[in-house]
């Protein structure tokens, strides 16, 4: 108690390498942490031990290659990533697609949603000790993952568009599946509430922690729950409509105080919008086609354009070039969230615990194979 | 000679053993426990219903190999796991598993004391595992465990005091007796008091939701990183034989030990049949239930306000229950 | 006899762990040999038939204050290098004067012990009415020792308000 | 042409869910017109920039010369924040282009700060949100990059792109003055491109490991890396890695 005062003592800051393999930085984060006891004093946070160079690698690939290569980015996303890439062709070529498709699209860009809000929540809850609800809302997930495996054969990579449409229907009896997993999804909400909402401890972990205003928030690129959470009206859903969103009516949660508890509320939140959205989309759901008109090959021509969808983590934008020649993009770009996003940690962790990072990891909710993509 | 070395030696190495056994048994309960909580099965391969697992789960880590740090200090390293185990040990002596001579080592006079003393040299085994490993994660940890045992410790001392001030004694058996003679448990007059030392004794056994000096997602483990095999079972031993001490301290403090509900109510007394042991068994096993229980539930505290909660709630409650009891002694 | 062996073992144990825990050159090894000597000191208690001391003891002494000890200097190893020390032998004639000073008195005492014999009773008549017996020690210690004991709680309560206004200064 | 979706601000200062119906069903449907005027127009006015016919050898057909640019249509209306860009920095807009309903301004870099602030700050532009900023690399070209700003305005809700064109050496300043959000963006952009940057507060590597050689994102960057040439040609590999400059790689 002394010791500080007393020039004899210097006080070193520890530094701590958080990650690559660290439990709770999902995936490979590192963070070197400054600390001051267990304060955080600064953290500089090293990404990059995923990078694949999809970015490179789509440019040399043709154009029904690359939405391979969109499932491994935020690969708890698959579907998201495949609906921003394909939207976004299809906004350069100018292809109409069919509404039918349209519809499915959402329908399993919001299961998506649920899938991947689920995952974060587990992970999220693990983060911060509390471990049931980890496995409540892994026991979620896998059912959408069975509707996924039904529709398209794949349960985490789903490869599951194509640039004009899709390249399957529903099978039969599969849209009353998803049917009865919203029924079943809804009950479940509650339980996750029920075992944190109103939890003291819950509480005390995330009031307060990480909270960032409004105007920082945008000024840092934040998207998605983080940046609604500061009570910043964005959802590209409701702004720059794409797939059916317009045809549906749902809600945008917005956060009051930008801490880790609003975020933590948003996501849940957002679950039942999904749910809601979901069932719209069934019972509205066209006849039709699910493949429009598009060429045998696809070879849009020289221009270029920005997309962005609204994925599970935020702001999905694909900036795509071509130039008219070649039979794959000239420049492919991604704008993740999740690296957006992650850029935001180091000013919500400063000044915290070291037990608050991993809650603060959590929160923003990354995914690293996008991160590096 | 045979009443003062040899029984005496008996009784320790059945209760040693007795203890080790338990422990690993409580690591399968708490795995079934877990698993059920959060709709899985858990450990179904070994025996039926995986009730071998208990068995295995040690011969597993007997047999990994036992690494040592290049750059630990070996000694230190190496006494840590012990001074962690030993003294979980060491406290069963002065417990009494029933009513008769039979159930219990020894009875000194003070007993409750005794545990408390030799369960604070426990933290020892934390600190310097911490320290020996020569590793961050694992300081940290321990800096954590030590902080929270010590302010714990006071926070539960000073609720042991107004017990004391109920029973009248230190022995472990006598504070069994004078709930005999008052003819109710002590939880009815110290409600208070076993809630405090029910929490307190969660975080001096590093449980959840005080389990900050191992938490996994923050420090990657805690104290015991660095610690593999034989000696990280004897962390793993350790933490749960402290729990089993901790649930018989609860049960002979609060809970009557041995006794029976209500031990006066001679309208109860054809629950006599059933041997004192069995329900100091079964209560031990009702808390070791809502410890796992807890465990799969809440959420972990933070570091500070772990701290702030022994500090400035627990320790003015539990001065406030002693004055309290005190004056309630005094005027009865 | 048997207690006067275990006495004289104890003694040694004491002692000699005593020297190791000034010549060890690792803090925390000496402060471990600190802590056994604390534990030999408490079965000396036992030995001595005072329980409740001996349990004081392991629990004030060996489980709260070195543990203190030990969270300091594992805090202070942890930044590097420790301070070079000076030379150690420094202060060497003051110390050894010192230590010639204890060994003096100590040595007067014993003289003036075995001079009159009635010390070696008297000594065990100040020992006896304990006897590990909880009560009695409250009981002298709120009739006889009220003064000392109060005093002695309002040395610790200063004490622990000095630490607080100190480290209060820094934050 | 007048209900374009993102560039109309009169619309936009709805409430976002007011005016659900334009976005991207618009976009499918409503634009195949100016699309292909776009194209037809753009072509010429992009040719003249890049006088280069002359690149290194490097795929099968000619390497492209630079990206279309097309100019817009002449009966679209210009968003309101492009013509008082034009009023008030009428020397800074090099081109304006428009393609499938993105709105493009190009800049030199000397006024890309002025612009910028200006598009951030003025009422009808406020564009607070810096959604991504990239670059596309075209090698036959002098000023081979193209360093894009993809904008967003969270309170008008409308989008526009920035463009600056580079040489491989031409410092371009750095905006994260402007928004913290370019700290990473503009680092990504340095690792991938080697875009000389100017006044970077954390100007390091961010993607690639510490000291790696090269900026993979460029076009004449090869796509297997010598991790391949090492398994087919040791030598040769031996050979590429003792080049300090990645130019010197073919």
């Amino acid at each position: 108690m002394t010791t500080a005062p007393s020039p004899m003592f210097d006080t070193d800051e520890l530094v701590i390498n958080m990650g690559p393999q660290h439990p709770s930085t999902h995936g490979v984060l590192r963070l070197v942490l400054k600390l001051d006891g267990e304060k955080v004093k600064d953290v500089d946070v090293v990404m990059g031990y995923v990078h694949r160079g999809i970015e490179k690698l789509s440019e040399n690939r043709d154009w029904t290659q690359i939405i391979l290569l969109t499932d491994r980015m935020d690969y708890v996303a698959a579907a998201t990533n495949n609906l921003g890439y394909c939207e976004t062709v299809e906004k350069l070529m100018e292809i109409e697609v069919p509404r039918r498709a349209r519809y499915i699209r959402t329908i399993l860009a919001e299961l998506q949603r649920i899938a991947s809000h689920c995952l974060w929540l587990g992970t999220h809850a693990m983060d911060i000790g509390a471990m049931t609800v980890f496995l409540y809302a892994f026991r979620e997930r896998e059912l959408i993952l069975d509707l996924f495996e039904e529709y398209c054969g794949a349960r985490l990579t789903y490869n599951s568009m194509r640039v004009g449409g899709l390249p399957l229907d529903i099978p039969t009896g599969w849209d009353e599946k998803v049917r009865a997993f919203c029924d079943v999804m809804e009950a479940k909400v509650p339980e996750y509430e029920e075992l944190l909402t109103n939890n003291r401890i819950w509480l005390e972990r995330t009031r307060g922690i990480g909270v960032i205003s409004a105007e920082d928030a945008i000024g840092l690129g934040l998207c998605g729950p983080p940046l609604r959470g500061s009570a910043v009206y964005r959802d590209v859903r409701k702004d720059e409509p794409y797939a059916a969103y317009d045809e549906f009516d749902f809600e945008v949660p917005l956060g009051t105080r930008g801490d880790t508890y609003d975020r933590y509320l948003i996501r849940l939140e957002e679950f039942r919008q999904s749910i809601r959205i979901i069932r719209q989309a069934l019972d509205g759901l066209p006849e039709g086609p699910v493949m429009g008109k598009v060429p045998r090959l696809l070879k849009p021509k020289a221009g270029e354009t920005y997309h962005a969808i609204e994925s599970p983590k935020g702001e999905l934008g694909y900036f795509i070039v071509s130039d008219g020649r070649a039979t794959n993009p000239y420049r492919f770009r991604v704008r993740p969230p999740s690296f957006c996003n992650l850029q935001g940690l180091r000013p919500l962790v400063i000044g915290h615990l070291v037990a608050d990072v991993v809650a603060l990891i959590g929160t923003i909710d990354v995914v690293l194979g996008e991160v590096d993509r | 000679m045979i009443d003062t070395i040899v029984i005496p030696l008996l009784k320790i190495a059945v209760l040693v053993n007795g203890v080790l056994v338990a422990v690993t048994f409580t690591v399968l309960m708490e795995r079934k426990v877990i698993a059920w909580a959060q709709s899985r099965l858990g450990p179904m391969r070994v025996g039926p219903y995986g009730i071998l697992q208990a068995i295995v789960d040690p011969i597993k880590l007997i047999l990994k190999e036992d690494i040592t740090p290049a750059k630990a200090d070996k000694w230190m390293f190496t006494l840590a796991p012990i001074l962690s185990l030993v003294p979980a040990l060491v406290v069963f002596a002065v417990v009494p598993f029933g009513g008769d001579e039979l159930f219990y080592v020894t009875d000194i006079n003070v007993g409750l004391l005794f545990i408390i003393a030799v369960t604070s040299i426990g933290v020892y085994g934390i600190i310097l595992a911490g320290w020996a490993s020569n590793s961050k994660y694992p300081l940290l940890a321990s800096l954590r465990a030590s902080a929270q045992l010590i302010s714990y410790e006071i926070a539960v001392t000073m609720t042991l005091v107004s017990v004391i001030l109920t029973a009248g004694t230190l022995s472990m058996i006598g504070i069994v007796e004078a709930q005999q003679e008052a003819g109710f448990w002590f939880f009815f007059v110290q409600p208070v008091a076993f809630v405090l030392v029910l929490i307190g004794g969660l975080a001096e056994t590093n449980r959840a939701p005080f389990d900050m000096p191992e938490a996994e997602q923050e420090l990657t483990g805690g104290f015991h990183t660095e610690y593999s095999g034989m000696r990280f079972s004897m962390f793993f031993l350790a933490e749960y034989a402290n729990m089993l001490v901790i649930s018989a301290v609860v049960v002979v403090l609060f809970w009557g030990g041995w006794l029976r509900p209500f031990p006066n109510v001679a309208a109860l007394s054809f629950l006599d049949f059933i041997p004192s042991w069995v329900w100091f068994f079964g209560k031990m096993f009702g808390f070791l239930y809502l410890f796992i229980w807890i465990r799969a539930t809440l959420p972990r505290y933070r570091y500070d306000q772990l701290m702030r909660l022994g500090w400035k709630i627990l320790i003015p409650i539990a001065i406030g229950n002693i004055v309290v009891t005190a004056v309630v002694k005094v005027l009865l | 006899m048997a207690e006067t062996i275990g006495f004289y073992t104890l003694s040694v144990l004491i002692l000699g762990l005593a020297v190791l825990v000034v010549t060890a050159k690792n803090t925390v090894h000496s402060i471990l040999f600190l802590v056994m000597n604390f534990l030999c000191v408490a079965v000396l208690y036992v030995v001595l038939q005072a329980e409740f001391l001996a349990v004081i003891q392991v629990l004030v002494y060996a489980g709260g204050i070195v543990v203190l000890y030990l969270i300091v200097v594992m805090l202070v190893n942890l930044k590097g290098e420790a301070e070079a020390h000076q030379d150690p032998r420094r202060l060497s004639v003051i110390g050894l004067a010192l230590a010639g000073a204890v060994l003096l008195e100590l040595a007067g005492i014993l003289v003036y012990s075995s001079g009159s014999d009635a010390a070696v009773p008297s000594s065990e008549a100040v020992a006896s009415p304990v006897q590990g017996n909880v009560e009695e020690l409250g009981w002298l210690l709120y009739t006889d020792y009220l003064i000392p004991f109060e005093v002695a709680s309002v040395l610790l309560l200063v004490a622990m308000i000095g630490a607080i206004l100190l480290a209060r200064r820094e934050v | 042409m007048a209900d374009e979706p993102k560039s109309d601000d009169a619309a936009t200062d709805k409430p976002p869910s007011a005016d659900t119906p334009a976005g991207a069903s618009a976009a499918d449907g409503v634009k195949p017109v100016p699309a292909t005027g776009g194209q037809e127009t753009g072509k010429p006015a992009a040719a003249p920039a890049k006088p280069k016919p002359k690149p290194k050898p490097k795929a099968p057909p000619e390497a492209p010369k630079g990206p279309s640019d097309p100019l817009p249509p002449d009966d679209l209306e210009q968003p309101a924040f492009l013509v008082s860009l034009r009023q008030a920095l009428p020397a800074a807009i090099e081109q304006v282009s428009y393609w499938v309903g993105d709105w493009t301004v190009i800049v030199p870099p000397t006024a890309l700060i002025d612009v910028l602030n200006f598009l951030k700050d003025a009422e009808e532009a406020s564009f607070d949100y810096c959604a991504d900023i990239t670059a596309s690399d075209w090698p036959p070209r002098e000023k081979r990059f193209d360093v894009i700003y993809c904008l967003y305005s969270t309170r008008r809700r409308h989008r526009v792109r920035v463009k600056v064109r580079a040489g491989e050496n031409e410092p371009v300043p750095s905006v994260t003055g402007i928004w913290p959000a370019a700290n990473w963006l503009e680092r990504e952009l340095w690792d991938m491109f080697g875009v000389n940057l100017t006044g970077h507060p954390d100007l390091r590597r961010i993607l690639m490991p510490e000291g790696w050689q090269g900026h993979p994102q460029r076009k004449d960057y090869p796509l297997e890396g010598p991790g391949e040439l090492l398994l087919e040609s040791p030598m040769e590999w031996l050979r590429l890695r003792n080049l300090s400059d990645e130019t010197e790689i073919e």
